[in-house]
């Protein structure tokens, strides 16, 4: 029992979650709406799209890389894929996106796996390099534009809702949209991916020392290109739930998530360095991420100042975790100044 | 022979412009304890990952239980019999001890899916089969050393191998694991299983194996059983080079201390250590693992705080808040881990010679005088006989004898005072053994005081003037080598082994 | 087409060289995946089509001012022969637009009614206006009474402000009973569908006293409609904003917005095109300026202005007329 | 044993040693001669190079303080903040000083003011992002990313989000003018450039940054400095950046706290292309500076198609990067250098 107490003293996820209840409370406190039913399940709506990036993001975080390609990637894949549909008029049922969406994000997932896995370059840039050749392939060569009607089949599931929230005091009701089940498919996917399967225990094996996982007997390439394969899905299922939550393909609404959905994962305690993190963690650092940028109007931060205190935000709360673990590591290794 | 575990036949490997391997042959029969002997950078650590399908040979076979390789990949290797211990350990940081026991033999049984269950079983018995204790949970990052390694050789020995490669395996054991590791070696024959052994250190090369190969430059030189040749000889077949053993015998004139403490205390790494050194002194420090001589070093080094006792450098007490302050007072460092600690691998020779006085070459103007910094380097590069066609080449061109050379450049070209020496050999053949000791010696009779951190014996024994007995934090004894052996000496570093693994 | 070398030489010379109407004319808009300027796009191609001038658009990769300056000063130093512009931000332009016009280019821009250096900007309309008629246009829906605010695609974005402004100003002039909502009288969507539905269901959550709000950005109104719709405030709040027919056919037919307005950015893209082709002709530009192009066929100067000509209104979008635009 | 290792002959010039700079010069030749080829009537007029000269130095900037803290091990992504921050204030700076109709000496004590003060600022906000990597140990990548939205939530603070513009006539004319015909920015660009070459090259604090990048630990027990380093370097990089404010202020003759967007990505791509390590510990000026010109001649080779959409500038700028990391991979021995020297290596 003690030693469960000290292992959660010593987690990230428990400062993390600390922060998340404080802040919380703040917002409560400013808005009285926190807590209510029908904004947590805004959060919980905002949290989707994001969310799935953030397992993505954080399946290349363990193996080792940093991936920015991912909303550039989801972009063109559903880019591509709203675009034929509507051309070939398709009216059917939203399997059929989902499909050509998954399979265009495994095909550039694969693109990025070719070279991860072949090139002894830090993923950083060759995902720097993809990313520009997503975007630039979707605008330039595909010419994209706006898509105003997606396929019915889309927008019909983009509004499908699980339940819907009342907010007993205003009568204000909110949708859980069906897409969140998607994100806990995906969430739970993932952990059983990581913990059940050797292929998981790879991507944390590459993660931690890579020669050391090919000499025990790891696959190293096979798991890099399989891994950027499953990343390309996962950001191309968080594509189309956001176009079809939306109701409108536009081209660039992803693009510039990146940086935002990394600094959220490794907020959650994932390390840049590779091997470390849990997917606890991650979803944490999202949700917190989530509930800044979609409190800042109930908390009554002026439109000019949300900037600033996003900023403050992320400095904070990435302060909070790093001095936890400098004060940690320098019991062990003292005054090195 | 036809019933050997393994033959490798004139296997050659090129790298970009090195020739590490060339038509090399080796046969180690079932049970046999085969030595691979070189120095630094003669391809050793290369053929053993031929062998174990890591790099694939430009030409020549490899032979395995029958089957004939030209190309070999490290499943093939793993299922043939062939463990391997690398001189890195090759763990996995951000692992549990079990998940970096088990998942090898996991991997070998063709199920995509891992059993947690069937992995802690697994991880257990292979701790069982050493007889050592870890917590299975532990990430195998936050591990000492030797448990690390322990890690590494319990995996190796828990599958069913008819060939265990050990590449360097003792070089961070204490003599007790090092007993314990030939033990497990012995039980190994006893059962069949072979073993090729990589070590620097010879004393135990000679103890364990039952044949030597000896390369040198990436050439056989010889394969022989240890009764042909005598230590002297061996070091002639690996070096080209022979070396006279002797003692080192100080040249005392000033008499009053440049660093004493007394009443020094950290933590519960070490406490209540006097210890005072003459310029031209070679002070030894040894103790197992763990007895808080590094510690002890790190606080004259001013990079951890001690809480007690003082410190005082030629009769002046000192406050070392800092490395920066301990170089002030003319203290050096070089640490036990070059790699991590005392390495720019990536920067070259020259640089990582001059970092530490490089503020010296700057003119008023700000500007480095970069001519005189490569001459600096250069003087370095020469006096200590570091290998290399040019100090403008990165540093991980060298051979970790040639690495450590250069670190040790590094501090004296500060003009120290004071040098502590953390592991100053380890990992280094015998060749650049020989040549940092003589350095060594040859700075203490120019008055330097140097310390010895080492659990060599023969090398503590044979260069200090004074060797003091770390054991559990505190300083047990302090002996005169010309009158100790090193049975004796042995003896009480292991000596209370209870309150040694109190601090382990 | 192009005069070789793309000569800074001779800045004077430029107009009069006219005549032989042989003329390169490039149109820069502010980026090119928004719907926008993909349409205007098709008024210059009709122009170049109905000219057989060698005309064209071309824009930055991004909505970004800076990039936008840069595809400029490539276009100079190739020497087109006119340049019209959408600026992204007009203060951000003046140095590279001056720097077109000494080199002897004719510049004109469009939503630019700030722009100093520009031989004549032309606008659909005058964007206090236009702010004033998005008010009345929510005025009416909300019953001219009850609590509004405004939203902006950034709070850096000019017009969009212009335009909130204008629409302030006209619910202080001639609406007394709407009030601005003190604590959060500005929003930003970010350009962003997503962040307008996530702001709009913010501000509904915060200040129930809201019944309307005002839209700039094309991406404003649909955004807050779709919350409006999930927060079951259907004919309880109100937006309205410019936006493109298509895009937003789904929400009017809802009723989600009763209406919608802009001006179709083909005609401007045309009448910029044509504007310039009549100055390189060395035409004399008056009141009463006819560019060619429905809402541009008698163009005046704006009050106390030589450059700015206005065209003659803005198109309004109902559920009733959305399919009639073919856009 | 001391006959290991090669006896290949060295080119004298240290650059031509860097096989990442050969092939990336080797690229430039390539684009230079295709430029040449295809648009004669554009790449042997000067207004095509002046206007590039125009446009690359504000990004240029930013990314030569990317590359110093990424030489560092870290990174900068707080460059357009910065620069956007300090633009916004020294522009309210001199418009305080000398409003719309001052004289002309109030104009000049304008311009120095800001400028000083631009620089002062940037340094500030360089040090406050060192102190939090150094000192309170967060990642670079999210202490930067925060204060990118820091710094830029600054600017919008101080300027209501709007244009600050109106400035004294002598901003324009000090860095409009031209020093032998060459473009004020253009030469703000290559003295600045050269000054942090000579940075790098010349002086202790150069090979400290890269010992520092190459391994921190091993720095400590060196006896470098390596917080007040750390601090330092992020320091140059927020002057940089500022300095990249003060030409983005010229250009366009306003500042704004949303202009450059685009920057960001666009300096870290380069500074990759440059040959950078992103952990940090090697790359070089010549490298980055060839990235850039590789970039630009690009993009504006680009603009001369007036068929090609902009949008295909992203896709060539990242294919060239794929390229480079291929060709990197694939002559891991040099064999294109080879070609480009002398015969006689030997192994
Ligand atoms: N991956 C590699 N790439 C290039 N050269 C290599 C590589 N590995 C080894 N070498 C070269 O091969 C030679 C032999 O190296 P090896 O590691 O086998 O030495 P070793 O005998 O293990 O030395 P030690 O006794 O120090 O362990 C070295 O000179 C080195 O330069
Ligand atoms: N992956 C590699 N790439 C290039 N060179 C390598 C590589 N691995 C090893 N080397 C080179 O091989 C040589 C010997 O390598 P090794 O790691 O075996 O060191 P070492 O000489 O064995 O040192 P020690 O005796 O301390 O083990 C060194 O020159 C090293 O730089
Ligand atoms: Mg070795
Ligand atoms: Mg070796």
């Amino acid at each position: 029992m003690q030693s469960l107490i000290h292992r959660m003293l010593r987690a990230n996820e428990f400062y993390l979650l600390l922060v998340i209840v404080a802040l919380s409370l703040i917002i409560q406190a400013r808005s009285g709406q926190f807590f209510s039913a029908n904004n947590i399940v805004d959060l919980a709506n905002a949290m989707v799209v994001p969310g799935i990036f953030a397992v993505g993001a954080f399946l290349v975080l363990v193996s080792g890389g940093i991936d920015v390609s991912f909303p550039a990637l989801a972009s063109l894949a559903v880019y591509a894929t709203t675009r034929i549909l509507v051309d070939a008029g398709w009216s059917g049922g939203v399997w059929l996106p989902f499909l050509l969406a998954i399979a265009f994000g495994a095909i550039l997932g694969a693109f990025n796996g070719l070279f991860t896995s072949r090139i002894a370059v830090p993923v950083l840039i060759i995902t720097l390099g993809t990313a520009n050749v997503f975007s630039g392939f979707m605008q330039g060569a595909l010419g994209s534009v706006q898509i105003p009607n997606i396929p019915a089949g889309m927008s019909e599931f983009g509004r499908a809702t699980l339940f819907v929230a009342t907010n007993p005091a205003s009568g204000l009701t909110s949708n859980m949209p069906v897409s969140f089940l998607l994100l806990i498919a995906v969430v739970v996917g993932a952990f059983l991916l990581l913990r059940y399967t050797k292929f998981g225990r790879g991507i944390y094996a590459i993660g931690g020392d890579e020669s050391a996982a090919s000499r025990a007997g790891f696959n190293v390439r096979r798991i890099k290109f399989w891994l950027y394969v499953i990343v390309g899905m996962t950001a191309a299922i968080a594509g189309l739930v956001r176009t079809s939550m939306m109701e409108q393909m536009h081209p660039t609404n992803l693009l510039g998530m990146e940086l935002m959905v990394i600094a959220a994962v490794v907020l959650g305690g994932t390390a840049i360095t590779g091997g470390t993190g849990t997917l606890t963690g991650a979803m944490l650092g999202t949700l917190l991420i989530v509930i800044v940028q979609n409190s800042m109007i109930l908390v009554g931060i002026p439109t000019f100042w949300q900037g600033f205190a996003l900023g403050v935000l992320i400095i904070v709360g990435t302060g909070i975790s790093a001095v936890q673990l400098t004060r940690r590591s320098r019991k062990r290794s003292a005054a090195l100044v | 022979m036809g019933d050997n575990v393994i033959a490798v036949r004139g296997v050659s490997k090129a790298f970009a412009g090195v020739q590490a391997l060339q038509d090399i042959s080796l046969e180690i029969a079932p049970g046999e304890i085969h030595c691979l002997a070189g120095e630094n950078g003669s391809g050793k650590s290369t053929l053993i990952k031929v062998i174990s399908g890591v790099h694939s040979p430009d030409a020549g076979t490899v032979e395995l239980g029958g089957e004939t390789f030209t190309k070999l990949n490290p499943r093939e290797a793993i299922a043939h019999g062939v463990q391997v211990i690398y001189q890195d350990f090759s763990v996995f940081p951000n692992l549990s001890v079990m998940e970096n026991l088990a998942l090898t033999a996991e991997l070998s049984d063709g199920r995509p899916l891992v059993s947690w269950r069937r992995m802690r079983q697994v991880a257990t018995q292979a701790l069982e089969k050493i007889g050592v204790e870890i917590d299975l949970e532990a990430r195998v990052g936050t591990l000492p050393v030797a448990q690390k390694q322990l890690v590494a050789i319990a995996r190796a020995l828990m599958s069913d191998a008819r060939l265990i490669i050990m590449d360097e395996p003792t070089t961070a054991l204490t003599r007790r694991e090092v007993r314990r590791l030939f033990g497990i070696i012995l039980d190994l024959k006893a059962r069949g299983i072979a073993t090729l052994f990589v070590s620097h250190k010879l004393e135990e090369v000679f103890e364990i194996s039952e044949r030597f190969t000896i390369i040198r430059n990436g050439k056989h030189v010889i394969t022989c059983l240890p009764e042909e040749l005598d230590r002297k000889s061996f070091s002639t077949y690996m070096t080209g080079r022979e070396f006279d053993e002797t003692r080192f015998a100080p040249v005392i004139e000033d008499a009053s201390p440049v660093l004493e403490v007394s009443g020094l205390g950290h933590d519960n790494a070490f406490e209540d250590v006097d210890l005072s050194l003459r310029p031209g002194e070679i002070l030894g420090i040894t103790g197992l693992l763990g007895s808080g001589r590094t510690e002890l070093a790190l606080a004259l080094f001013g990079a951890l705080k001690a809480e007690t006792g003082e410190i005082r450098i030629n009769g002046e007490t000192v406050h070392l808040n800092g490395v920066r302050s301990a170089i002030a007072h003319g203290i050096g460092y070089v640490p036990e881990d070059r790699l991590t600690e005392g390495l720019f691998l990536e920067r070259s020779i020259g640089s990582n010679i001059v970092i530490s006085e490089i503020d010296a070459f700057v003119s008023s103007l700000g500007v480095l005088d970069q001519r005189k910094a490569d001459a600096e380097a250069q003087r370095w590069v020469d006096e200590l006989r570091i290998a290399t066609p040019d100090p403008e080449n990165p540093v991980n061109t060298l051979s970790g004898g040639n690495q450590q050379r250069v670190v040790l450049a590094k501090w004296l070209a500060t003009n120290p005072r004071v040098l502590i020496l953390n592991g100053p050999t380890v990992g280094v053949d015998i060749g650049s053994k020989h040549d940092i000791h003589r350095v060594l010696r040859a700075l203490a009779a120019e008055g330097l005081a140097v310390i010895i951190i080492s659990d060599d014996i023969p090398e503590v024994l044979e260069n200090c003037n004074r060797v003091l007995v770390m054991n559990a934090g505190r300083i047990v004894s302090e002996l005169d080598p010309a009158t100790t052996d090193e049975h004796d000496l042995a003896a009480l570093m292991s000596e209370d082994v209870d309150a040694t693994s109190k601090g382990a | 087409a192009c005069t070789p070398g793309g000569q800074s030489a001779d800045p004077g010379a430029a107009p009069a060289e006219g005549g032989d109407g042989d003329y390169t004319i490039a149109i820069v808009p502010k980026d090119s995946t928004n719907p926008w300027f993909v349409r205007m796009e098709e008024g210059v191609k009709r122009f170049a089509a109905d000219t057989g001038l060698d005309v064209y658009q071309k824009g930055p990769a991004e909505t970004d001012a800076t990039m936008q300056a840069q595809v400029i000063q490539d276009l100079i130093a190739q020497g087109v022969d006119a340049i019209g512009v959408v600026p992204v931000d007009p203060g951000a332009l003046e140095t590279v637009l001056k720097q077109a016009m000494d080199a002897g280019i004719v510049v004109v821009t469009h939503e630019g009614a700030s722009q100093e250096n520009t031989m004549y900007d032309i606008e659909a309309f005058n964007n206090t206006d236009y702010g004033a008629f998005i008010m009345d246009n929510l005025a009416e829906a909300m019953g001219e009474e009850g609590v509004y605010t405004t939203m902006v695609g950034h709070v850096t974005n000019a017009s969009h402000n212009e335009w909130a402004d204008g629409a302030v100003a006209q619910a202080e002039a001639n609406y007394p009973n709407l009030t601005l909502l003190e604590a959060e009288p500005r929003v930003e969507s970010q350009d962003d569908g997503e962040v307008a539905y996530q702001a709009a269901k913010e501000l509904l959550k915060k200040y129930p006293e809201i019944k309307g709000i005002v839209g700039t950005s094309s991406f404003d109104a649909p955004g807050v409609a779709r919350a409006i719709e999930e927060l079951g405030l259907t004919g309880k709040v109100f937006v309205s904003g410019t936006g493109m027919p298509a895009a937003n056919k789904s929400i009017l037919d809802k009723g989600l917005v009763k209406t919608l307005t802009l001006w179709d950015p083909a005609d401007a893209g045309y009448a910029l095109a044509a504007l310039a082709e009549k100055i390189l002709n060395g035409e004399e530009i008056t009141d009463g300026l006819d560019l060619g192009v429905a809402g541009y066929e008698d163009m005046n100067f704006a009050e106390g202005s030589d450059k700015v000509l206005e065209g003659n209104g803005w198109v309004v979008i109902t559920k009733d007329n959305v399919d009639e635009f073919g856009f | 044993m001391y006959s290991t290792g090669t006896t290949s002959p060295r080119p004298r010039l240290a650059v031509l040693r860097d096989q990442h700079v050969v092939r990336l010069a080797a690229v430039l030749a390539l684009l230079l001669i295709f430029f040449a080829v295809m648009k004669p009537q554009y790449f042997f007029g000067p207004a095509t190079w002046q206007s590039m000269a125009v446009q690359f130095p504000e990004f240029a900037l930013m990314a030569l303080g990317v590359m110093l803290t990424m030489i560092l091990g870290g990174i900068d992504l707080s460059v357009v903040g910065v620069a956007n921050m300090t633009a916004i204030g020294s522009a309210s700076l001199m418009l305080a000083i000398a409003p719309t109709g001052a004289d002309a000496g109030q104009g000049h004590l304008a311009v120095v003011c800001a400028i000083v003060f631009s620089l002062v600022l940037g340094a500030a906000a360089g040090a406050f992002n060192g102190f939090l990597v150094a000192k309170v140990r967060i990642p670079a990548i999210l202490v930067t990313l925060g204060t990118f939205e820091l710094f830029t939530g600054v600017a919008i603070i101080i300027s209501a989000g709007k244009p600050i513009s109106g400035l004294p006539p002598q901003y324009a004319e000090v860095m409009a003018a031209r020093v032998a015909g060459i473009p004020m920015p253009l030469v703000i660009f290559v003295v600045v450039a050269a000054l942090i070459g000579l940075l790098m090259t010349k002086t202790a604090f150069g090979t400290k940054l890269y010992m520092l990048g190459s391994n921190e630990t091993a720095a400590n027990f060196s006896g470098l400095k390596t917080t007040s380093l750390i601090i330092r370097t992020y320091m140059l990089s927020g002057i940089l950046a500022s300095a990249a404010g003060l030409v983005m202020l010229a250009n366009y003759n306003s500042a704004k706290a949303d202009y450059g967007s685009t920057y960001t990505l666009l300096a870290v791509l380069i500074v990759v292309l440059g040959g950078i390590n992103p952990n940090g510990g090697s790359g070089r000026l010549t490298g980055v500076i060839l990235a850039v010109v590789v970039l630009q001649v690009l993009s504006s080779l680009l603009n001369t198609f007036p068929n090609i959409s902009n949008f295909y500038r992203p896709l060539i700028w990242g294919g060239v990067l794929l390229l480079v990391i291929v060709v990197n991979q694939w002559d891991k021995r040099g064999n294109l250098m080879r070609l480009l020297r002398w015969k006689g290596t030997q192994s």
